[in-house]
């Protein structure tokens, strides 16, 4: 099962109003800076309502990851905010979690065992990307041009963020060449690429990255192949809405767009799933949209950095 | 030598050999104290689960590392028999014992590769099993590019049967290290791993087979890595090709290290290997259960590390390199 | 320029080492060291050198005292060190060796130049014929030797210390040895030299000191006249001088090794013969190719033609483990390389080949190895017959006999024992003890024994017949009265030049 | 002996000591012969660009690995400094000279920890630096949980400047690697070093001091490695704390055991540890320009690993350790 399977067993076995001065909040990629601002944003929020928010150290680890919901289950973590790595391995976890009466909310996705969700799209991130960056195509190169893609295809979000931005694209601006898809989430892997795909391809006009971090990599790139930083034929874009590249977008520069989430809202939800699924709200789960910034949301990105900091 | 005199030396002897003994008892002391829960049953049974699979590969690394050489392929062959079994065991629908045999089929194939290239080719352990890291993992994520899941009741058994109220995975980890532990300590070959790793041309000039031992070391090693793979598919009913046991080869690398065996080869114990593994397991529960924050665990960690260091360094054993 | 070293104490474990040892060397006198495997020799000369803190007393360098050194300080004082266990650097030069820690320098860099001129100097005053831009790690033992000789030179010291600098040599080079420290103590130098071989103590020390035990047993200034109170002193019991044991020479039958046209690389065509229970030394210079030879026997080394027969069937092993299981046994030359496991127990270096051989339903035996180790212990007089200590613990003569017990106890059926350079380190009584364990072995079990040595005593004594090994080849043979030591110093030395120059030219 | 023949051994002998060197010119001629746009001088200032941080702590590491240590933290220094750095020229908006300043002081820092546990307290640097690796990660993150960026221009004169056409970065690794290999062959310290690595324990009997060369060599390393951060801050004008240099340690090290360095101590040039650095940037540079799937990529990384293993084997140093 995926983000769009449909769950089964919803709901948590004891009904009724509780509670809970805990939420522990497991998010496994501890190594992101959009984990940081989350901790941050959900412990401001979890103090205004009252509850704790504890963390685990997942390190990106799957394993790391079973081993601390087992140990927070054991421990009776009275609410459990989960972004599970593999969905199906962390379908046991949820289900005992259930039967020892804690809440379960599962983050980024959805289980058969939950009590509720937090549900993203990460698909229509990347559908939203894509779009935006085949809409410019079509108007600034007439339809033509060269793309190259920054992918991930090892983990689930991933995967997601990638056929939503890759498909998007291609069908929305079909006369564009697709140069290459290249795996890369980080900056550096992004710039190093990027610079070997520029070799190639000097003329690429796009970079479409699955993260913010790696089109910024292909953005420092393209500026150190001697493109001005306002080229207007050309356009890179991420996802995840991160400092680096908000800062960039302001700026009027050829980072022209970030598909990005709102730590806000998030940090929110976080805190307010588990608490509406304790006070016996019928239909606690949230679905949190994510948005598209470019350079005329102006308002919206100094609105995020100012969460970021 | 009278009874008595012997247990005494014999007491002596283990404080010696395993100081990380007396720490890991005042680490589960503090945190049982500080948590009040580290001693539940249902807890300990988590970290026995979690310890399981990394002395199930710890224990035959540890003497591959004694006879001289290093497998750091063992995270990339785990994901390689996880997704071997599962694949087996779901999509194939065959009962478990064809599913683990597959698994270990797998890794014994990769650690036959291993063997080849670092034993007969003589070839640098370090870097050969670096590179089947990456190109296993490669190849894991190419042959299996999507997470398997739902492998049935039958092959559940593996992760969730209870022996005795014990759980399958303690119950093959315990076979495990008692079999090391017996072939270290009373067969002759056992014997030839540490003279191996001691002098390899003097053991060569002994008649001991210096290349075949430890093959099959490297071959038992990998099948170990694909077993703990297939029994960690089983207790989450799931594996993922991208990111089954990635980092792995570190963590079973720290545990041996801590439990007093030396990279250079020649010394270590197994009982000192399932200490290290037990230190590691129990170090993060309890950093856990505590709520410490994200990166001050890491930092802890960290630190835990080196103190578990400054104790190995403790061990006559390490005193092997010149130390003036 | 003088050495006073008063009540030093060492103890290792609890177990003295050295318990309250004085020693003094004047200036201009030789002093040998004596005394028994284990007896603490090298344990005062680490002492003297700064590699081990003595627990108690002084050592006065220039009338400086002193209550522990460190390489450092000892270096400083003017103490020079030649340490049984070369410590050459092997990737390094032969001139970086001899100067490594007092390098010259211009302006901060190593002056290479300099060094090269000053090292080739100093190589030639010890006679080595090595280069001083050899890579130290592609030299013979002989040589290494030399390099580290060369390298206790080079530091212009007051006080010159060797702890058994000829075991490794040959006559020759052990004569030209000779000259340099009887230059050096015309110049005034307070030398210790230690040895086991009483023929070295008579031509070169001017006073003589016998620890026994870790304490001074006997003290002389006239070293040379009463060579049998010294062998009493040492080995603890009556004087005799080591007796040939060849007395029994074996009834003549067929040959158990025949060796028929066997070459390799750098030795032969060699042909020999070996009949049952014979003892047959090969003698020759250093690199004269007995080890090539041997280990070619032994299949450590491809051979490029001939046979080897034992007991008329051909053997062809391609590697140890095959002459193993023909019953062809070697005790290496170089101990510390080629047969120690430094780490592990004595027991573990004694017998782990003879742990599969003693095992029942395929375990280990443990008590019929603790009875068999103690038996080889005691009949080759280890000291001490601890079977859990570990090898590193054990003095050099020791380690030697960890090795020879290895091939030379009763586990084993062994048709053909090859011994390269078997006593080397080995005291004056224990070596009786060794000859005669091989004897005995040979006697016993009609085993045919193959020996190489550079010490022409050690082949007089042990050998029934002896082949001089020149340039790879049989260029001689003795045996009965013809095989004495000026014999054998005569046929080896008439080789025009020695091997190893022509090698490294 | 002649000027000539002196050249015609050097010729020889750099063949036999670097195998490295004709495969990774064949590496370049098949990548620009299949791709035909691999010797465009923006590509090679890409690669050179990428391999000059890998240079610039593979130097310091290889000569300290050559003197029979390791150094693991490397990754987690690397992204401190960037952090110190870059919050120096960011948000405290100090010149380049006191960012750059503050990276080496933090890196020292670290290295100077290394040193002091590994070389004076005698515990195992493999376990140490790893624990370091670590505990260092956490702490950058603790301090920065947030990514820096927009250091200004002067900051991005470190990663941006052209020296006579050639980027700072670069002309930056070329002197730690020339000074590296002057050190090596030139200083008697360096010469210290190849005897430490071989025989410690003779050394020390040759007064050389074994504890003080090694420990300069982990400062120097953790600096070098802090500098290394700096530059990729002020190239991508971004440093996140989380990620940055994440697993650089395990490339680098490749990096200089692909150029012959041996694990073990004792044995390695400069010239090999450039070639490595070289090797791996030609090799994922060349795999990217071919468009090879990523999980084959991967396959054919590891595989190459393998190959240079295979490769550096030839060379006369790895002879080494005994092989019969
Ligand atoms: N590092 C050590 N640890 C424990 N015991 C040691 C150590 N080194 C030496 N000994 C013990 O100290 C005693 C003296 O040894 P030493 O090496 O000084 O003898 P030696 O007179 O040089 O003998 P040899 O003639 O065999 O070289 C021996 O009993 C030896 O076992
Ligand atoms: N310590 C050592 N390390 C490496 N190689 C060695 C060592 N000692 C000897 N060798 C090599 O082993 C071979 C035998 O050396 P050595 O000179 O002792 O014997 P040889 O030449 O056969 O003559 P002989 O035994 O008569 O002296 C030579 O090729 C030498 O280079
Ligand atoms: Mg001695
Ligand atoms: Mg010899």
């Amino acid at each position: 099962s995926g983000p769009e399977s449909q769950p089964t067993a919803t709901g948590s076995p004891a009904a009724g109003p509780r509670t809970i001065t805990k939420i522990g909040f497991d998010y496994p990629f501890t190594q992101l800076p959009l984990y940081a601002t989350l901790v941050k944003l959900a412990t401001a929020a979890a103090r205004r309502q009252g509850v704790e928010v504890v963390t685990s150290n997942d390190a990106a680890k799957v394993d790391a990851q079973v081993t601390n919901l087992t140990t927070w289950v054991g421990q009776r973590i009275p609410a459990i905010v989960s972004f599970p790595m593999v969905f199906e391995a962390t379908e046991k976890i949820a289900k005992a979690a259930l039967d020892a009466g804690l809440i379960w909310v599962t983050y980024g996705g959805t289980l058969q065992n939950q009590s509720a969700d937090i549900q993203f799209s990460f698909l229509k991130g990347g559908t939203l990307l894509g779009e935006a960056a085949a809409r410019w195509a079509n108007e600034a190169l007439g339809g033509t041009g060269k793309v190259a893609f920054l992918v991930d295809e090892t983990i689930q979000l991933g995967r997601d963020r990638t056929r939503g931005m890759v498909d998007a694209f291609t069908r929305a601006a079909p006369g564009v060449e697709v140069v290459a898809k290249e795996q890369a989430i980080d900056p550096d892997t992004g710039l190093s690429k990027s610079s070997a795909l520029l070799a190639k391809h000097p003329d690429l006009n796009i970079i479409l990255g699955v993260t913010d971090a790696a089109a910024y990599g292909g953005f420092k790139a393209l500026q150190q192949a001697g493109r001005a930083p306002t080229d207007a034929r050309t356009f890179v874009g991420g996802q995840d809405g991160a400092v680096p590249s908000l800062v960039a977008i302001k700026q009027g520069t050829f980072y022209r767009a970030s598909a990005a989430l709102a730590p806000n809202d998030i940090a929110d939800a976080v805190v307010g799933v588990p608490l509406a699924v304790a006070a016996g709200d019928s239909d606690p789960s949230v679905d949190l949209p994510i948005t598209l910034l470019q350079q005329a949301d102006g308002a919206k990105i100094d609105d995020l950095i100012a969460q970021n900091s | 030598m009278t009874t008595r005199r012997l247990f005494t030396e014999a007491g002596r002897a283990a404080a010696l050999r395993h100081p990380l003994l007396p720490v890991l008892l005042l680490l589960i002391l503090v945190f049982q104290a500080s948590t009040g829960s580290f001693l539940d049953p249902g807890n300990l049974r988590g970290i026995a689960l979690d310890a399981a699979a990394i002395a199930i590969v710890a224990a035959p690394l540890a003497v591959l590392i004694i006879s001289g050489y290093l497998d750091l392929s063992v995270g990339s062959t785990l994901a390689l028999g996880g997704l071997v079994a599962g694949w087996l065991a779901g999509e194939s629908q065959q009962p478990l014992p064809v599913a683990v045999l597959g698994a270990l089929a797998a890794g014994a194939a990769v650690g036959a590769l291993n063997a080849v290239l670092c034993c007969y080719a003589g070839l640098s352990s370090f870097i050969v099993t670096l590179g089947m890291l990456t190109a296993v993992r490669g190849l894991g994520q190419q042959l299996f590019p999507l997470p398997l899941s739902d492998f049935g009741t039958g092959f559940a058994w593996l992760g969730g049967a209870r022996l005795a109220g014990v759980a399958a995975p303690v119950v093959l980890a315990a076979a495990v290290l008692l079999a090391a532990a017996a072939f270290l300590a009373l067969v002759p070959a056992g014997r030839h791993v540490f003279a191996i790793g001691v002098n390899r041309e003097a053991a060569y000039l002994s008649g001991i087979n210096i290349r075949r031992i430890p093959a099959a070391l490297f071959v038992i090693t990998a099948a170990a890595a694909a077993l703990a793979g297939a029994i960690k598919a089983s207790v989450l009913d799931s594996v993922a090709s991208g990111t089954s046991g990635l980092g792995f080869e570190l963590t079973v690398l720290t545990a041996v290290l801590l439990g007093g065996v030396a990279l250079t080869g020649g010394a270590g114990s197994i009982l000192g290997v399932l200490l290290g593994v037990l230190f590691l397991g129990t170090l993060q529960n309890g950093l856990t259960l505590l709520s410490v924050p994200t990166f001050w665990q890491l930092i802890a960690q960290g630190l835990a590390l080196i103190v578990g260091a400054g104790l190995a360094h403790l061990t006559p054993h390490s005193t092997k390199g010149a130390r003036p | 320029m003088s050495l006073q070293v008063t009540g030093l104490v060492k103890t290792f474990n609890g177990v003295p080492a050295l318990g309250g040892v004085d020693l003094h060397v004047p200036a201009g006198q030789v002093h040998a060291l004596l005394g028994h495997n284990g007896a603490g020799k090298s344990t005062l000369i680490k002492c003297l050198g700064g590699a081990f803190a003595p627990d108690s007393g002084s050592i006065d360098v220039n009338g400086v005292p002193h209550a522990r050194l460190t390489p450092r300080t000892a270096i400083a004082a003017g103490v020079a060190i030649i340490y049984q266990n070369l410590s050459v650097i092997e990737p390094l030069t032969a001139a970086e060796n001899i100067f490594l820690g007092q390098e010259w320098t211009r302006a901060g860099l190593v002056n290479r130049h300099a060094q090269h001129e000053a090292a080739t100097g100093l190589l030639r005053r010890v006679g080595a014929s090595c280069r001083a831009d050899d890579r130290v790690g592609d030299l013979p033992m002989g040589q290494r030797q030399m390099v580290e000789i060369a390298k206790a030179l080079s530091r212009s010291a007051s006080v010159l210390v060797l702890d058994e600098p000829t075991a490794a040599l040959s006559t020759a080079e052990s004569t030209v040895l000779a000259e340099c420290v009887d230059e050096l103590r015309g110049q005034g130098l307070a030398v210790v030299y230690v040895t086991h071989l009483l023929a070295e103590v008579q031509r070169l020390a001017d006073a003589v000191t016998v620890l026994r035990d870790g304490l001074v047993s006997h003290r002389s200034t006239r070293p040379a006249r009463d060579r049998s109170a010294l062998v009493a002193a040492i080995a603890g019991t009556s004087g005799a001088p080591v007796a040939p044991l060849t007395a029994d020479v074996p009834a003549a039958g067929p040959p158990r090794l025949e060796v028929d046209g066997l070459a390799g690389p750098g030795f032969g065509p060699v042909s020999l013969t070996v009949g049952a229970g014979e003892i047959v030394g090969l003698y020759g210079l250093i690199g004269s190719g007995r080890t090539r030879l041997i280990e070619t026997m032994f299949g450590r080394r491809r051979r490029s033609r001939g046979t080897v027969r034992i007991d008329g069937r051909t053997i062809t092993p391609r590697n140890p483990a095959d002459a193993l299981a023909e019953g062809v046994a070697l005790v290496p030359a170089d101990r510390r390389r080629q047969g120690l496991f430094g780490l592990l127990s004595a027991l573990d270096n004694m017998l782990l080949p003879a742990l599969r051989p003693l095992a029942r339903h395929r375990l280990r035996h443990r008590r019929a190895e603790r009875r068999l180790f103690t038996d080889t212990a005691t009949a080759l007089r280890l000291r001490p017959a601890a079977p859990r200590a570990p090898a590193t613990a054990f003095s050099g003569g020791n380690q030697q006999k960890l090795l020879l017990g290895r091939w030379i106890n009763r586990s084993r059926t062994t048709n053909l024992l090859l011994l390269d350079e078997p006593t080397q380190g080995v005291d004056v009584g224990s070596r009786r003890e060794i000859y005669q364990a091989v004897a005995d072995l040979a006697a016993g079990t009609g085993a045919a024994v193959l020996f190489a040595s550079t010490d022409p005593e050690e082949i007089v004594a042990l050998a029934h017949r002896c082949l001089v090994i020149v340039d790879g080849r049989v260029s001689a043979e003795l045996s009965g009265a013809r095989l004495t030591e000026a014999a054998l110093l005569s046929a080896a030395h008439l080789a025009p030049t020695s091997p190893d120059e022509r090698r490294t030219r």
